[in-house]
């Protein structure tokens, strides 16, 4: 049973992390560099951080890099831990994790679907939510959804009481 | 595997059995299914994109819609994601509030389940019963809330408006009559129904390792023996000032989790029964300023809640603007309603299928956002 | 000549208009049961009007050819069980002949089913007539023991044996026999227990998946007169048949209703279970009832 | 039905009949679904007017989109649409069918139901409450008595209207009887 203190001062031993803070109550976040992730993935599943509630993804569009955020949990330290690591957004290129958690896979086809990151060793990348999607992925920040909208769907012509 | 022998059978979106706009395409060969891939994406209206164009404010009314079973627990959820980031504290009174309201979804939540069960398997009559004393607590929402099944009253900084004393007599009086009359003679008719045990013992069998290695959570964790329950694990709201067990299961089969989920109904209303006995007076809300100008510093969350199906997830980070940076949605029949029809479909039954979907909560607006 | 013929016809549409009303009554009791009004009992009349009045789709001659057998085969079989006093044929072996009969509509229901081509209405009629397996022996087995009881085959002979008066019923001087032939009516009639060939919630009605207007209106026609065949030789093998036609249709009314009620309060039963439970204690009755009748 | 009767003395008796007794397809497209079931059970209970629930396209009469309509869910609900037989209508839950509602600017939802399948009538509400929906069912009725619920009609007439709108959103549909 470790509070935030203690798994901080344990995290900062055996992995070494770029950052690492506790945000608040039973919320930590650390960031490692994308080459230690998966070993780091790998030390902390076994370290009790077993439960993967899910990947997200966030696009930074200023540093011009993808954030991949991993949450993971531990029933015994009851602590959310989200491992963070950023990718170039141009190459958009990342290693897949299913051999640790056989669910990351359909996570990562999502993040597939959203932001167009590529996961290598992931077979199936086809269309989960979208269906013959061929602009850019829709949830980049540069993607305008109302120009979309505008040009794909046209509106209802409101005209008055004639 | 020769796909010559097998027929191909779209379990598809279209179809009386299946929960919601989504579909599993299976082969089958005989009676039993031996390869399935899930069908997902009808519903899918790209919350997350839409978030990131409204202001915090605007986005309470578009929150509850992403999960049509529990929209409060959306609600719930952004509201905690807003207050942890801007570190707000909620009054005591809206802490009692919220987890009334959340309790009285659960408890809608778990009967709808119970009902959509017995609509698997033929039980029509337990069905009509179910939606009909879902049907008295959705009066209960729409005299404190307005609203049937949007209720858009849990918002960031406490809740909308207060709850008259009526209305909380009123709400006694509902469990009284849930209590006595309407879950008696629903229990008979299912619990105590052999056909019905027949069909639901060892079907859907979701083990612990199975459980614990795809990430679900809630009653289909709890049926395989682990009392997990985030409102215990990490309580928010009022949860910490009411004492409760949480039921627990050891067979981990579609009829342990029907059990489980009645016995957390009857665990509800002794919560909310606490509540309202000792809830405190006080303001309803914070008073953060102009609504549209609500902002709240850089900064991220992942906050989660128990909701009638296992963990509910919100990711928030924001750039101290006046609008969310990014929200990223983890609904909890996710692991289950993508992956885990690929892996724990194959060898069930055809009759199994719809009551392997109904009976571990696959709702697919979650995982389509 | 022409009697018999119009007598034919008059039957049949006589069967249908009572098989419609009774599945009308059938709808209001279970919507009772259910907390509520339901259709009015005159529903399934504007049902059938209505269908006929759609287009419809059709699949190919397999597929009209099997809808008309299934019709006709049920139709068929409606002349050789009495209802109350009118008959049209009362020789010997009707009894054999009806139950031969009664399968040709499953038949005809596959045959329309292999030309919609729908995996799903596949399914379902596979799974009826594993389920025809089920309920047939049993069924067999007690009439048997009534042949062998009143040593006649033909429907009428039967009658006659039990006439005077309520003590020389079937139902009393054989009882298991009638709890069985009971149990393996719910079966006939695909009532709820046993309804997985047209479960809604797995295969989206089985059978009639791809039937449309017109041959949705032939199949709802062609449950009304299996309804009517059904429970006139279940009233007229156990509950001794009645002279005038009030009667007879009052104990039709008794036995549907019971059935409809005892199919609101269950589930259903997978294909296995149901030809499982058939085979376990219905089955056993039955022979116990033929034991006690020989000796 | 053959023309000849299609207007003739005959068509009254049909649109009685057909008045009483509607087939409502049992697939919920959208967030509006989840007030179907207080409507078909014993509270608000449709059936007393002849409304039931029906498995399959072939069976139904009436097809309800319940709110919004993703593109993928447009493709299923088009070739559901032409699976159902004649006199078929098409029911539109509240305002996300009427002009995008909540989801106005969401990339992947259909903004004007009526551009991609005829609706011969919608019912207000972001998600019609059980009484609203059967005050729509009576009111289709009465339109199914006067004649005037002719989308099916309208479908078949300018067919390639539909079509056009329908391929530029969706790209290529493939056509099923």
């Amino acid at each position: 049973m470790r509070n935030e203190k203690e798994l901080i001062e344990f995290i900062k031993e055996k992995l070494n992390p770029l950052k690492i803070n506790k945000l608040r109550k039973n919320n930590v976040v650390v960031q490692l560099n994308n080459s230690e992730l998966v070993s780091g993935l790998n030390f902390l599943k076994s370290q009790s951080y077993s439960h993967l509630a899910t990947i997200s993804c966030v696009d930074w569009i200023e540093d011009n890099e993808f954030e991949l955020v991993y949450h993971l949990f531990s029933y015994q330290d009851k602590i959310n831990l989200s491992v963070k690591t950023r990718i170039d957004r141009e190459k958009s290129k990342f290693v897949t994790i299913k051999n640790l958690w056989k669910v990351a896979s359909y996570y990562e086809r999502d993040i597939h679907d959203f932001f167009g990151v590529e996961f290598e060793g992931n077979d199936n990348m086809e269309e989960l939510i979208l269906e013959n999607w061929n602009e850019l992925p829709p949830m980049r920040k540069d993607f305008k959804t109302r120009e979309y909208v505008d040009q794909k769907f046209d509106w209802r012509q409101y005209h008055g009481q004639e | 595997m020769d796909k010559s022998k097998m027929t191909e059978m779209f379990f598809g979106p279209n179809h009386p059995g299946v929960p919601g706009n989504y579909g599993i395409n299976y082969y089958y060969e005989g009676d039993t299914v031996i390869e399935a891939e899930p069908n997902a994406g009808h519903l899918h209206r790209g919350f997350e994109k839409l978030m990131e164009e409204r202001e915090w404010i605007k986005n309470t009314p578009l929150v509850c819609r992403i999960c049509v079973m529990e929209p409060d627990i959306n609600e719930m959820v952004y509201a905690m994601g807003y207050e942890a980031i801007g570190e707000i504290e909620v009054p005591e009174r809206a802490k009692y509030i919220r987890s009334i309201i959340l309790e009285l979804a659960r408890i809608q939540a778990h009967i709808f389940s119970i009902g959509g069960n017995c609509g698997a398997i033929g039980l029509y009559t337990a069905m009509q019963w179910g939606v009909l004393a879902r049907d008295y607590i959705l009066d209960i929402f729409e005299e404190i809330t307005g609203g049937r099944v949007y209720h858009i009253y849990i918002r960031p900084g406490g809740v909308r408006h207060d709850i008259k004393d009526e209305t909380f007599k009123k709400i006694l009086d509902l469990l009284d009559d849930l209590e006595n009359n309407r879950l008696p003679d629903v229990q008979k008719l299912i619990f105590e129904n052999p056909t019905a045990q027949k069909r639901w013992k060892d079907t859907a069998i979701l083990n612990q390792e199975d459980a614990l290695r795809l990430g679900v959570t809630g009653p289909s964790l709890r049926a395989t023996g682990l009392d997990h329950d985030v409102r215990k694990l990490m309580p928010y709201g009022a949860y910490d000032k009411v004492d409760f067990d949480v039921p627990v299961g050891h067979n981990s089969d579609a009829w342990t989790r029907m059990k489980l989920k009645r016995d957390e109904i009857f665990q509800s209303i002794k919560i909310i029964r606490q509540l309202i006995n000792n809830i405190p007076d006080g303001p309803v809300t914070v008073d953060l300023g102009n609504a549209l100008k609500y902002k709240i510093p850089k900064g991220e969350a992942y906050v989660k809640v128990e909701s009638a199906r296992g963990e509910y997830g919100y990711y928030m980070v924001s750039d101290g603007g006046l609008k969310p940076y990014r929200v990223h949605v983890r609904g909890t029949s996710t692991p289950l309603g993508l992956y885990g029809v690929e892996a724990l479909l194959p060898g069930t039954r055809i009759e199994d299928v719809p009551v392997w979907a109904h009976s571990l909560g696959i709702c697919p607006p979650e995982f389509d956002r | 000549m022409i009697i018999t013929f119009l007598q034919f016809i008059l039957i049949a549409v006589f069967a249908m208009a009572l098989g419609l009303l009774f599945i009308g009554l059938a709808k209001k009791t279970v919507a009772r049961t259910q907390k509520r009004i339901g259709p009015p009992f005159y529903q399934p009349y504007l049902d059938v009007l209505k269908l006929f009045g759609k287009d419809a789709i059709t699949h190919g001659f397999i597929f009209d050819f099997g809808s008309i057998m299934a019709f006709g085969g049920m139709i068929a079989t409606l002349f050789f069980v009495p209802i109350a006093d009118i008959y049209l044929y009362s020789m010997s072996g009707t009894l054999i002949l009806v139950i031969y009969l009664m399968a040709v509509a499953y038949l005809g229901m596959a045959m329309a089913t292999v030309g919609s081509g729908n995996p799903l209405a596949s399914v379902g009629i596979s799974r009826a007539l594993t389920q025809m397996l089920g309920y047939e022996i049993p069924f067999i087995v007690v009439l048997l023991t009534l042949i062998y009881n009143s040593q006649t085959s033909s429907i009428v002979g039967l009658i006659e044996a039990q006439q005077g008066g309520f003590l020389n019923w079937n139902l009393v001087n054989i009882p298991l026999g009638t709890i069985v032939a009971f149990i393996a009516l719910l079966g006939l009639m695909g009532k709820k227990p046993f309804d997985a060939p047209i479960a809604p919630s797995e295969i989206a009605s089985g059978p009639v998946v791809e039937h449309g207007g017109k041959y949705l209106g032939f199949m709802m026609l062609q449950h009304a007169v299996a309804i009517v065949v059904e429970t006139a030789l279940f009233v007229n093998l156990f509950l001794g048949g009645a002279q005038n036609i009030l009667i007879f249709i009052l104990k039709m009314l008794i036995v549907w209703l019971l059935a409809t009620l005892i199919g609101s309060i269950y589930p259903r039963f997978k294909v296995e279970e149901g030809v499982l439970f058939y085979w376990k204690w219905p089955l056993i009755t039955a022979l116990v009832q033929a034991v006690i009748i020989i000796f | 039905m053959k023309e000849k009767y299609k207007n003739s003395k005959w068509q009254e008796v049909i649109n009685w009949a057909q008045k009483r007794s509607l087939f409502m397809l049992h697939y919920c497209t959208g967030c509006g679904a989840i007030e179907l079931p207080p409507t078909m059970t014993s509270r608000y209970d449709m059936s007393r007017f002849g409304i039931g629930p029906a498995a399959t396209p072939r069976q139904a009469d009436i097809l309800i989109i319940t709110g919004y309509l993703s593109t993928k869910t447009l493709r299923r609900v088009i070739y559901t649409y032409e699976q159902m037989q004649d006199p078929k209508y098409v029911l539109g839950f509240g305002s996300c069918t009427i002009n995008g509602g909540m989801y106005w600017d969401s990339y992947n939802t259909v903004k004007q139901l009526d551009k991609y399948l005829p609706v011969d009538l919608y019912i207000a509400g972001c998600m019609p409450r059980p009484e609203a929906i059967l005050e729509g069912f009576l009111e289709l009725k009465n339109k199914i008595e006067v004649g005037d619920a002719d989308g099916y009609k309208r479908y078949k007439t300018d067919y390639e209207y539909y079509k056009s709108n329908q391929e530029n959103v969706l790209g290529e549909v493939k056509r099923r009887q």
